[in-house]
């Protein structure tokens, strides 16, 4: 067993670097097909990242080094939150009691940082979208924990690998109505961090109505392909969490493991896709709303198993 | 949640102090604080980071604090029960590692990009302002505008307090708009409770009028207060009737 | 002998009645110096007579009624101060309250076991009466002389009680007492003299300025 | 051999008397002071406490009593030297000798062991301290005089007729009646009960006028208010300590009588009150003095309450006698020498005093500081024993109360004390010609000394006189 880990923990790494674009690509594609277009090829966020990584840069004159800081840092926290969530059903690289705060912080920073930078363009755009994203991670957090401290609660573990192992299979059956309630939460948790359709329009230009893309408007080149690769892998981690309790089957077979792993998460990104092309925005009045309503879903899964698991 | 609103609140205390452009022309060019009061400050911070990076250090101070505590806490008798020792508690191994690895992960990725994205200063232009003609300091997001929509969202409880500009001619000139909220638990209720208690206390002052012949009444009330109270009622009642 | 104890002790009850309801100060003066002699004859009466009781009564009956009274008298006279009392509560209410004082002091006596063998029954009860006549006075008369005279009621109505046990205390202190009795008169004969300087009145309306 | 503490002050009171000149008469009072300190320094130390007549001795509460009396007089006559010579427009004739009159009188209640006798002391010690608040000579002391002889008589004569009950209780209980300590300590458990209560009663509303618990404490602000510091030192210092030990050897007598859960609901209840009025009339207090003279009940209602508390609350009790006589010293004596610099006791003038009187500005401030019970000082010792006695007993009620008169205590001098003590003193203040001197400011910081020094650790002399009066009162070994 001992060389299947390793496996595991060489192959989670490579994934979670060239696994994200791909997810992009499989969005656009999914709103392409109901709009009825072609739509974009699949590989072509790589091109993109390609081709930023290598483009020139423009620099504002009132940023400092918080500027470049901010995008490198969010890259690397969301990096090492992946390192913490089990992929494949497996055990992640990364596994102690208590993770799961670790990892809810990690995204915390690299919103953080994110939103320092935008606020040290001195830009008002930027401004409003940092305020937005801040406010809206302090509805969303909640969800987020209450949803995994349910999950810890039926299986009993207390780090990320222990919730979503084989556990997950035992409490669909004995705790569904707390399975569903917390899917759903983390399913709108997975909405409101990779800023997709109900809460922000990742594509539209008009910078009033953004939140995420106008916090990274003033980034260019090298700096918004970390930035566009950063929030893609954050995705593939959030959509791993989704996918971990959705494919209850255990399966030895490392290989396989991996590629119902990857099919999964493909499946994750076309929901997300015909979410996005159904729904419309809402408006940022309502938006808190939707918020809390996902707090109240995981808390009450939450609430549920007070009774009944120790 | 008090994760998400403490780091809201330090972007905007961060962001609206220390960047972005100067909102107002600085009277005196503003000049770093001399070494004295820096040092002071590097060291605590230091000290956080040695702590985040190494806590197995920190760990038998803190234990030996808590055995102390608890061990005061069965000193009637009885073996002291130590607290759960905080060692096996955290992973500090783990934690050491990954903070490591974000401390160096940061700084290389930091320095890489930098160097990619080398701008000399001649080069730099000024923030994308979507075209609008004359972008000032002041439209920057200040720190209650960045909170705005957070206070919104409490309003229940921080009753923010709004100074807005009542127009009044057909041509209003200058207007002003300006919301703070105030420290809510302090002002709202509990100065208010102490100063309706101070109020009811100023009203027991007329027990001491100053005139002698009342301060005589009460040393006799006295007497007869203490007489009743240990003289039970009922053998008091059987008293009045003479034998 | 106790008959004549007995009397003696209603009269002094009277006496309590005749000071609540006094409107001059003269005749108040007079009426405690009278009292102070009822007071100073009983000890001879009560105790078999002995070198210490008659001394203790000689002492009595020459302070509480020859030097105080005339201590009092001379304040009174240098004072150009109108002679009535000012009563705070009316003459009439005092009156009743003495009443109401002197039953209760009577139910009071009633009931605490006061050893037989005294010759006199009525010696608690007037002490009570006497004590509870002196606290009206004080409470309800305004001049500050007339509070004086209502302390030594007071004492009279102490000095009362402690016939009872006049061989608990010795001479010496029996003695005592009734020297401090002379020197308080004193001292508040003299502030009274102050106050009416300072303030060109007695009552003591004018000494409420120290107030909460 | 109780000569040497009473009978010395009497003979220093003549000889002030017989000095003629105004100013070398103040120079007898520190000389008798401290002869009175050193007689009864050897007095203690020889442990011979039986006096040559009968009715004197020196009980374990007396021993205390007159050590901590003796001590804030030596402090109070090295004050009254230099205070007398600020006031040297005044004669003080009259001053010097009521004051050594005074602690011959106080000695003497120490001493005496019979109930007659301690009475006639106090009374005298009352008749003797009226004219020294009359020292200022205004129409404000002439009204406090007044009614500090007033209700002081009245309470006193209660207190008479109280011992009297006590007297006659013994007789009806088949004793011959006595009035002595021991005798009536010997017969307790034949007393007879309704005289004794009547007894108890009468004497605690007696002598607890004298110490000024409420409802009977109604002229404490005015008479330490218009006294000058030094005497509202001596009162609030000494004479109050008199009278609570005039209760405490009552008490002692209940309890050997076994009526002790009769006596502590009293006591808890009077010591629960004074706190609460206290607190109350703390609140917006302008005049400081005022306000030392409320601290001052307050601090009664907790000996009261702690001496109510049983075997606990004594040892707490005690030590806080000793710790409440030196800080009131300390602040009685600080607040003379800024009254008399600002010329005006009420906040509204005074302002600053930490910047005109460095000195006193910082007693006063550390005053305030051990008054209210902060942890360095001494009365924190003290009031947390008492506090701990309370709870163990598991009184949460009287906690409870407790707990919050500390607090509106603590708010209500904050805001006066700060006002006075910072802030910058109004040109008149700092025209006026009074500035701390050697003498005004030595005096009060010994005593500050004393306490911190009470705060840090309870010397063992100290401490043994202590136990010794926990056992007096017949509770066996105080906590530890």
């Amino acid at each position: 067993m001992m060389s299947d880990r390793a496996v595991d923990a060489a192959v989670q790494p490579l994934l979670l670097l060239l696994l994200p674009p791909l997810l992009l690509g499989v969005i656009v594609k999914t709103k392409a097909a109901f709009a009825g277009r072609v739509g974009a090829p699949l590989l072509q966020p790589y091109h993109d990242l390609w081709k930023l990584l290598r483009k020139g840069a423009v620099l504002s004159r009132t940023t400092t080094s918080v500027f470049l800081a901010g995008p490198a840092i969010t890259w690397v926290a969301v990096v090492l939150a992946g390192l913490l969530v089990p992929l494949a059903g497996g055990a992640a690289p990364i596994r102690f009691d208590g993770d799961l705060i670790l990892f809810a912080y990690l995204l915390a920073l690299g919103r953080f940082f994110t939103a320092l930078a935008a606020l040290d363009t001195g830009s008002s755009f930027e401004g409003m979208g940092a305020a937005r994203e801040m406010t809206f991670a302090c509805l969303a957090e909640p969800a987020l924990f209450l949803g995994l401290l349910a999950l810890a609660r039926t299986s009993g573990g207390e780090s990320l690998s222990d919730l979503f192992g084989a556990p997950i299979a035992a409490s669909w059956s004995s705790a569904t109505p707390t399975m569903v309630l917390v899917l759903f939460g983390l399913f709108i948790v997975l909405l409101v961090e990779n800023s997709r359709i109900p809460f922000d329009d990742p594509n539209t230009h008009l910078e009033l109505t953004m939140v995420h893309e106008v916090m990274v408007l003033d980034h260019g080149g090298p700096a918004l392909g970390v930035v566009l690769h950063g929030a893609a892998v954050k995705l593939l981690v959030l959509s791993s969490l989704v996918v971990g309790l959705v494919v209850p089957v255990r399966v030895d077979a490392a290989p396989l493991r991996w590629a119902l792993f990857v099919a999964a998460t493909l499946a994750v990104a076309v929901a997300v896709g015909v979410v996005e092309s159904t729904m419309a925005r809402l408006r940022l009045l309502y938006v808190p709303n939707l918020l809390m309503g996902a707090c109240l879903l995981t808390g009450f899964g939450f609430l549920l198993l007070l009774g009944t698991h120790p | 949640m008090i994760g998400a609103l403490a780091a809201a609140c330090f972007v905007k205390a961060f962001g609206a102090v220390f960047l972005g452009v100067a909102r107002r022309p600085h009277e005196r060019e503003p000049v770093e604080a001399p070494r004295t009061m820096l040092v002071p400050m590097a060291a605590l911070a230091l000290l956080c980071a040695a702590i985040g990076l190494l806590p197995a250090l920190a760990v038998p101070f803190l234990d030996r604090a808590a055995a102390t505590w608890s061990a005061a806490a069965t000193a009637g008798g009885g073996a002291p029960v130590p607290l759960r020792t905080l060692a096996p508690v955290g992973p500090l191994g783990w934690i050491t590692v990954l903070s490591a690895a974000l401390w160096v992960g940061a700084a290389a990725a930091v320095l890489l990009l930098r160097r990619r994205m080398r701008v000399e200063d001649d080069q730099r232009v000024p923030t994308w302002d979507c075209g609008y003609a004359a972008p000032t300091a002041r439209m920057q997001y200040s720190s209650s505008s960045f909170a705005e929509m957070l206070v919104a969202i409490f309003r229940w409880a921080l009753r923010p307090r709004e100074h807005a500009p009542r127009l009044r001619e057909l041509f209003p000139k200058s207007a002003h708009h300006r919301s703070h909220v105030d420290d809510v638990v302090l002002d709202r209720w509990f100065l208010p409770v102490l100063r309706w208690i101070a109020r009811k206390l100023l009203w027991l002052r007329f027990l001491q009028p100053g005139r002698i012949q009342l301060y005589i009444l009460y040393v006799l009330i006295a007497v007869l207060a203490l007489a009743l109270s240990t003289v039970p009622v009922g053998e008091l009642l059987k008293g009045l009737v003479p034998r | 002998m106790s008959a004549t104890a007995d009397a003696l002790l209603v009269f002094v009850l009277m006496l309590n009645f005749v000071v609540l309801g006094s409107g001059r100060i003269r005749s108040l003066i007079y009426t405690v110096a009278a009292q102070g002699v009822a007071l100073g004859v009983l000890p001879v009466l009560v105790h078999p007579a002995g070198l210490r009781e008659a001394l203790v009564s000689i002492g009595a009956i020459v302070l509480k009624s020859a030097v105080i009274p005339r201590m009092l008298m001379r304040a009174m006279a240098d004072l150009p101060v109108r002679r009535e009392v000012q009563p705070l509560v009316g003459f009439r209410t005092s009156l009743v309250l003495g009443a109401v004082a002197t039953a209760a002091s009577l139910l009071l006596a009633s009931r605490l076991p006061v050893l037989g063998n005294t010759a006199v029954r009525l010696l608690v009860p007037a002490s009570f009466a006497t004590v509870l006549c002196g606290f009206i006075v004080l409470i309800a008369r305004v001049k500050a002389i007339t509070q004086v005279l209502g302390y030594l009621v007071l004492e009279n109505g102490i000095f009362l009680f402690g016939l009872l046990l006049l061989d608990a205390m010795p001479f010496l202190v029996e003695i005592g007492v009734l020297l401090d009795l002379f020197v308080a008169i004193f001292v508040m004969g003299i502030i009274i003299n102050h106050i009416h300087r300072e303030f060109s009145s007695i009552s003591t309306e004018r000494l409420s300025t120290l107030r909460e | 051999m109780e000569l040497a503490t009473i009978a010395l002050p009497l003979v220093g009171a003549l000889l002030a008397f017989l000095v003629r000149s105004n100013h070398l008469r103040p120079l007898v009072l520190p000389a008798f002071g401290l002869a009175h300190l050193a007689a009864t320094a050897t007095t203690l130390a020889s442990g011979r406490t039986r006096g040559s007549l009968p009715w004197l001795e020196l009980d374990p509460p007396g021993r205390l009593v007159l050590l901590l009396v003796s001590v804030i007089f030596a402090a109070c006559s090295c004050y009254a030297v230099a205070y007398l010579r600020l006031r040297s427009d005044r004669p003080n004739r009259v001053f010097c000798v009521c004051l050594l009159a005074f602690l011959a009188m106080m000695s003497f209640i120490t001493w005496s062991h019979h109930l007659g006798l301690m009475w006639v002391a106090i009374e005298t010690s009352t008749l003797t301290s009226a004219p020294l608040l009359y020292f200022n000579r205004t129409g404000r002391s002439l009204e406090a005089t007044w009614k500090y002889l007033m209700v002081g008589s009245v309470g006193i004569a209660l207190a008479l007729l109280g011992s009297l009950f006590l007297g006659y209780s013994s007789l009806a209980g088949g004793h011959e009646s006595t009035l002595l300590f021991d005798d009536l300590v010997a017969h307790a458990a034949q007393l007879s009960k309704p005289w004794l209560h009547g007894a108890f009663i009468l004497l605690l509303v007696g002598y607890g006028t004298k110490m000024g618990i409420a409802p009977m404490h109604t002229w404490k602000p005015d008479a330490y208010g218009e006294a000058p510091g030094l005497v509202g030192a001596l009162l609030a210092g000494g004479m109050t300590s008199c009278a609570f030990l005039a209760i405490v050897r009552v008490f002692h007598v209940v309890v050997a009588a076994g009526d002790a859960d009769f006596a502590n609901p009293l006591l808890i209840g009077m010591g629960l009150v004074s706190m609460a009025v206290a607190g109350a009339f703390m609140v917006r207090q302008r005049d400081f003095k005022r306000m030392l003279a409320w601290s001052s009940v307050e601090h009664m209602g907790i000996l009261t309450l702690a001496l109510g508390l049983g075997a606990a609350g004594a040892f707490g009790a005690v030590l806080h006698l000793v710790n409440n006589g030196l800080v009131k010293g300390v602040m009685f004596l600080s607040a003379g020498n800024i009254h008399r610099a600002y010329e005006s006791k009420s906040t509204d003038e005074v302002a600053g005093a930490l910047r005109r009187l460095p000195v006193s500005g910082a007693l006063f401030l550390m005053g305030f500081i051990a008054v209210t019970g902060s942890p360095p000082f001494a009365p924190f010792v003290s009031e947390f024993a008492i506090l701990n006695a309370v709870f163990a007993q598991r009184r949460w009620f009287v906690g409870a109360g407790m707990l919050v008169t500390f607090l509106v205590v603590f708010m209500g001098m904050a805001a006066t004390v700060l006002a006075v003590v910072q802030g910058r003193p109004s040109e008149k203040a700092a025209g006026t010609p009074f500035h701390d001197r050697v003498l005004t400011i030595v005096p009060p910081a010994l005593l500050m000394g004393a306490v911190v020094v009470l705060g840090l650790c309870v010397p063992a002399p100290l401490r043994a006189m202590v136990d010794e009066v926990v056992r007096y009162l017949g509770y066996g070994e105080g906590p530890p």
